[in-house]
């Protein structure tokens, strides 16, 4: 939006071209995903947009009633829009700048998800923590004991 | 380095678990990685199942006739996280601006690489190399021609990045005081990637060595050796601005009403449609821009020989050279030669005329 | 060469020649015809020369053909004709050309209708191929040179096309080509029948001179 | 090369200018002209195009008027003209076309193909390419007065004739009269009525002329042939006459050729403008009749039509006034398609007639006259020239067609009001 006043560009409604066309991709996208439940995803970095259309695009897409973060190399927004099943996902770097930004089309996006293998790890922390808890007890009632 | 040895044998997954980075962490990370590949996003699990067996290979870079900006390009690019892991999980065994080594450690660290990783490492290259005076531009007093050709002895790949290397840039340019070539005018006999522009745009340059990482493989490349993926498309033809020449709108000068409506700047001289780059798609400063939204024409910096392209400013179309200076001469010259031609054709004509023979009714007869 | 060099010769040294052997074997041809000279018309006039010549150049490119033959030759003519005026010089990057080395402009037509003009243009001209193939009469006077005319003409208008379209090859060697092809036009012009672009008015002022003279619109 | 093809080849440089260079270099070789004209239409024979017909002077024209053509003829290389050539192109140039000028009505990039045959006609018959039947009409339009051989005694014992039938005097050799009449040999051979039908009509308009004995003769065979002296020999007879009368105008008679003759070419042969005016009868009679001179009665009741004739009309710009004079004496007066200056031409005109190898594709050819009076049910034809009326009954008849073919000027005459 800056970058507009700055270098002195006006863009009128009737000029941005590709916010028409995405939003027909998107229906489109939803259509086969209530119909097929196939999902999809578009990568707004693949697209040359001119300048103001991607915030006219989320602009438009608006927001819905899930609103998520994540706290994974930066920080990452996950946003479903008022239009049901439509998700925006922007990821940031540490410096909080974006590095990716997708439309998903999707019941629920797999990011949010936990992971298996996070899971693993995350029942052996679960259980190393058990079993230190374990010790732990076990030393204190030696402990007690000794006394 | 004992901790760096052992890594070397780890997988790309591995190493980034061993950090403690999470899974979800490293679908973020693919995801990215596939937006900045400028890979479609259904190739997200591939490229996660891909990068997770990934070994980190060790990379020699090489500096010759060149500006530092490439380099730059790359350290200054601002998805830092991206860039670190990459560089995190490759092995820069040599760089001259980047490394801390220097002089006789420098090139010791280099040859070691060499050794050590004979037929599997990756030589990047920036900078064009002088092929008059070996003496235009040495390292350790070693000239740039016999450096590159010896260290590309055993590399596995070599990546050219920069104009200047890809295809020898300003050095080369008229009247090449240097006879500065390219990479690709020196080896021929090893796989070359060329990531020409000037510089080119940094997560272009990571993006090819993500890929070439991720999948082990040299790209699908263009004629002129550049990854098809960035360099698929002319800038013209993903250009934003594309709809304002289709509609014959052009911004005339730097200031006009055209230039403040964001018209096309082809009359400007943008070589938009003659480059190809992703810029227009991938653009600058993380997203933000690239020259042409910026209001300046597009100098086709991705293109070999940009520099001697008849003028940054002059339209593609029209004539490098001074066609209306000629144009008098030739009409000169034409006229010229058209009376010239008349009056001979008049002394043939008059010929003629005397040598008419007067035909009576008798000479009707054959 | 590489392509780009290809691009650069094209656009320069390419270009000088091809305009040099352009303007000054058209000034050659004009004067060669021009010097031949012509008798002052001795016989008392009817009409004016000069209107009646003028009326003609005009009138030329308004008559109607009385036979389906010379229907097919004049509205295909027509349409390539036009064909041929709007692409050179109604697209925007033809007009900077010509602003270049004269100095003067005019506004430009879209490039998606320039396109469709293309198309039809190249469709027609194909028919007149045909036609010319197929006609007895246009086939009996047709000469090595007539298709030579014809391939220059034809030549620049697919080389465009396939620029704009960037088929098969890269966009510099695309242009390259599509200069190149404008190049061999105009070398070629001055020494063909495409010369008539030029002659035709000053036959047609003949024409009508001729029968102005003696009172009779031609 | 044989002496005759060099003297022919020099003609036809001598030929060339520039409106000759232009045509050339203008041609794009469309094929329209060939629908232009008869002999083509009539016969769809490519050859019959009219600018393959004036392939030799093409040919000199390339090579020794062009840069190109003359490396070429350098190096030996580019056509050449030939006896050969000359030979095949002789029934091209002078029994397939009429100089009628249709073609250069047509030509898009405006060739004026006629003026090209009857440049490329000046080659011919200077290389002996000339068909006989042209050489017999020049030979004797020079030594006896007339291409038929007409004879002063022959005009005056039409005259003689012509005086008894009408009893007026036929003024011959008045000096000082206001116009001196021309005739055709045709005319006083075949249609000695034309002779009756002026003396009456300039008797009813109070008009002074003359006959000359010593240039009665209209037609101009050299100009058919295509031989500039022969063609200025028998112009400057006429002048001669002319200025020797001290007339104001002369008249040339219903002969189309005859009027291009004295009309255009005759000042630009004898290389200087006559101190006279030349008319068309036709134009003298619409003067007369916008003057109020002529006083008709009755019309003609039968669907008269006009044939142009291609050396008036479109080749002479008399193209209003036949429709005004026959307006006044016919009621059912109808126009062929392409009428006026695109009319089509008889076929027998710019020596044809006088070709007898012409005869067979003359009467093919006429076809096309037949076709265009079927299309208005003509059951009357008018016209302005004996060559076209005697060649166009032959043609009515050999198509067996029961059409009148009548003099404008004689058909006028029977209407005019008793003094």
């Amino acid at each position: 939006m800056n970058s507009r006043a700055q270098f002195n560009i006006q863009i009128g409604d009737e000029l941005t071209w590709n916010v028409q066309p995405l939003l027909h991709e998107v229906r489109h996208a939803l259509k086969q995903l209530i119909e097929t439940g196939e999902t999809a995803i578009i990568d707004l970095r693949s697209i040359p947009l001119a300048p103001g259309e991607e915030q006219k695009l989320i602009d438009t897409l608006g927001e819905g009633e899930v609103h998520a973060g994540l706290n994974a190399l930066g920080p990452s927004e996950i946003i479903e829009t008022r239009f049901s099943g439509v998700w925006l996902v922007t990821h940031y770097n540490e410096e909080n700048s974006i590095i990716s930004r997708f439309i998903e089309i999707t019941e629920f996006p797999d990011i949010l998800k936990s992971q298996r293998e996070d899971m693993n790890e995350a029942l052996d922390a679960l259980e190393q923590q058990l079993a230190s808890n374990q010790i732990a007890d076990a030393a204190h009632t030696t402990s007690e004991a000794d006394q | 380095m004992t901790t760096d040895s052992s890594r070397k044998d780890m997988t790309l997954g591995e190493v980034l678990r061993s950090q403690g980075i999470s899974r979800r962490s490293f679908l973020k990370f693919c995801a990215a990685t596939a937006s900045m590949m400028a890979l479609p996003p259904a190739m997200i699990p591939k490229i996660a199942q891909a990068l997770e067996q990934a070994r980190r290979p060790s990379v020699i870079w090489l500096s010759f006739q060149e500006c530092t900006g490439c380099t730059e390009s790359l350290t200054r690019s601002h998805s830092a996280t991206i860039e670190h892991l990459i560089f995190d999980v490759i092995s820069l065994d040599y760089h001259h601006t980047l490394q801390a080594a220097s002089g006789d450690h420098a090139e010791a660290a280099r040859k070691a690489a060499m050794e050590e990783n004979y037929g599997k490492y990756l030589m990047v290259v920036d900078g064009s190399i002088p092929t008059g005076n070996p003496g235009y531009s040495t390292i350790a007093g070693i000239s740039n021609v016999d450096m590159l050709m010896e260290t590309a002895k055993g590399a596995a790949a070599v990546i050219a990045v920069g104009t200047c290397a890809s295809y020898g840039g300003i050095p080369h340019a008229k009247p090449n005081p240097t006879g500065a070539v390219s990479v690709s005018d020196l080896i021929k006999d090893k796989p070359i990637i060329n990531v020409p522009g000037c510089p080119p745009i940094p997560v272009v340059i990571t993006g090819v060595l993500t890929q070439y990482l991720t999948f082990g493989a040299i790209p699908e490349l263009d004629d002129i050796g550049r990854p098809k993926v960035f360099y698929g498309q002319a800038i013209h033809d993903r250009c934003y601005r594309r709809p304002f020449y289709d509609k014959g709108l052009f911004a005339e000068t730097f200031d006009d009403e055209g230039a403040k409506k964001g018209w096309c700047l082809y009359k400007l001289g943008c070589k938009g449609p003659t480059t190809y780059n992703a810029c227009a798609t991938t653009k600058w400063n993380n997203g933000t821009s690239f020259p042409i939204e910026a209001g300046h024409p597009c100098l086709g910096c991705s293109q070999p020989d940009f520099w001697d392209g008849g003028g940054f400013y002059k339209a593609l179309s029209i004539p490098t050279e001074d066609i209306t200076r000629d144009i008098i001469y030739a009409s000169a010259a034409g006229i010229a030669a058209g009376v010239a031609v008349g009056v001979m054709n008049k002394t043939r004509k008059n010929a003629a005329k005397k040598a008419h023979q007067k035909t009576t009714i008798d000479d009707l007869e054959k | 060469m590489t392509e780009v060099e290809f691009l650069i010769w094209v656009r320069g040294p390419g270009f000088q020649i091809a305009s040099v052997i352009f303007v000054a074997g058209l000034l050659l041809r004009l004067f060669e015809i021009l010097m031949m000279g012509r008798k002052a018309n001795l016989a008392e006039a009817k009409g004016s020369e000069m209107k009646s010549g003028l009326r003609t150049i005009l009138s030329r490119s308004l008559h109607t053909s009385p036979t389906r033959s010379s229907a097919f030759s004049q509205t295909a003519g027509y349409i390539f004709h036009i064909g041929l005026f709007v692409t050179i010089l109604l697209f925007a990057p033809h007009i900077m050309v010509f602003h270049d080395i004269f100095g003067v402009k005019w506004p430009s037509l879209s490039t998606t209708v320039i396109d469709a003009v293309t198309v039809v243009t190249i469709i027609t001209m194909f028919a007149v191929l045909a036609h010319r193939l197929h006609n007895p009469v246009i086939r009996f006077l047709s000469k090595p040179h007539d298709y030579l005319a014809w391939f220059v003409t034809i030549l620049p208008l697919i080389t465009g096309y396939l620029a704009f379209h960037r088929v098969g090859m890269t966009a510099p060697s695309l242009i390259a080509i599509h200069i190149l092809s404008v190049e061999l036009l105009l070398v070629v012009f001055p020494f063909t029948k495409l010369t008539h672009a030029f002659t035709l008015f000053l036959s047609r002022w003949y024409n009508g001179a001729i029968s102005g003279y003696r009172g009779v619109e031609s | 090369m044989s002496a005759s093809l060099e003297k022919g080849i020099n003609a036809l440089k001598q030929q060339i200018d520039a409106p000759i260079a232009t045509f050339f270099s203008s041609c794009v070789h469309c094929g329209m002209c060939a629908e232009a004209c008869l002999f083509y239409t009539e016969t769809g024979d490519p050859k019959y195009t009219p600018i393959n017909k004036v392939e030799p002077l093409r040919i000199i024209w390339k090579q020794e008027y062009t840069l190109l053509g003359r490396l070429g003829k350098l190096f030996g290389i580019g056509e050449t003209v030939t006896d050969e050539m000359l030979t095949e192109w002789e029934s091209l140039v002078y029994d397939s076309c009429t100089m009628c000028g249709r073609c250069s009505m047509i030509c898009p990039v405006g060739n004026d193909i006629a003026y090209m045959v009857r440049k490329t006609r000046e080659g011919m018959a200077a290389a002996g390419h000339a068909p006989d039947g042209l050489i017999g009409a020049s030979k004797r339009a020079i030594t006896i007065g007339s291409p038929m051989g007409v004879k002063l005694p022959a005009l005056q014992a039409q005259i003689g004739h012509v005086e008894k039938d009408t009893g007026m005097k036929i003024p011959v050799d008045v000096e000082g009269a206001e116009y001196m009449c021309l005739l055709s040999s045709m005319e006083i051979m075949n249609f000695p009525e034309y002779i009756g039908a002026i003396a009456k009509i300039f008797d009813h308009a109070g008009v002074s002329w003359t006959i000359s004995s010593e240039a009665f003769e209209a037609t101009n065979s050299g100009i058919q042939i295509g031989v500039s002296e022969i063609a200025a020999e028998l112009i400057q007879r006429v002048v001669d006459a002319a200025e020797k009368l001290k007339v104001k105008a002369v008249i040339s008679p219903e002969c189309g050729h005859a009027y291009m003759a004295i009309r255009w070419e005759g000042p630009n042969l004898i290389g200087r403008p006559y101190s006279f005016k030349v008319f068309h009868i036709l134009e003298v009679l619409d003067q007369l009749r916008e003057q109020g001179r002529l006083k008709t009665r009755g019309m003609e009741k039968a669907r008269l039509t006009y044939h142009d004739p291609c050396q008036i009309a479109r080749r002479g710009g008399v193209l209003e006034q036949p429709r005004n004079l026959i307006n006044m004496i016919a009621e059912n007066f109808v126009e062929m398609p392409d009428a006026g200056k695109m009319n089509w031409c008889c076929g027998a005109g710019g020596g044809v007639s006088t070709n007898e190898r012409a005869d067979e594709i003359r009467l093919k050819v006429f076809q096309r006259k037949k076709d265009q009076l079927d299309e208005v049910h003509a059951e009357g034809l008018v016209s302005a020239c004996s060559n076209c009326r005697i060649y166009i009954e032959e043609g009515l008849e050999e198509y067996h067609m029961d059409i009148p073919v009548l003099s404008l000027t004689e058909t006028l005459a029977e209407h005019l009001v008793d003094k």
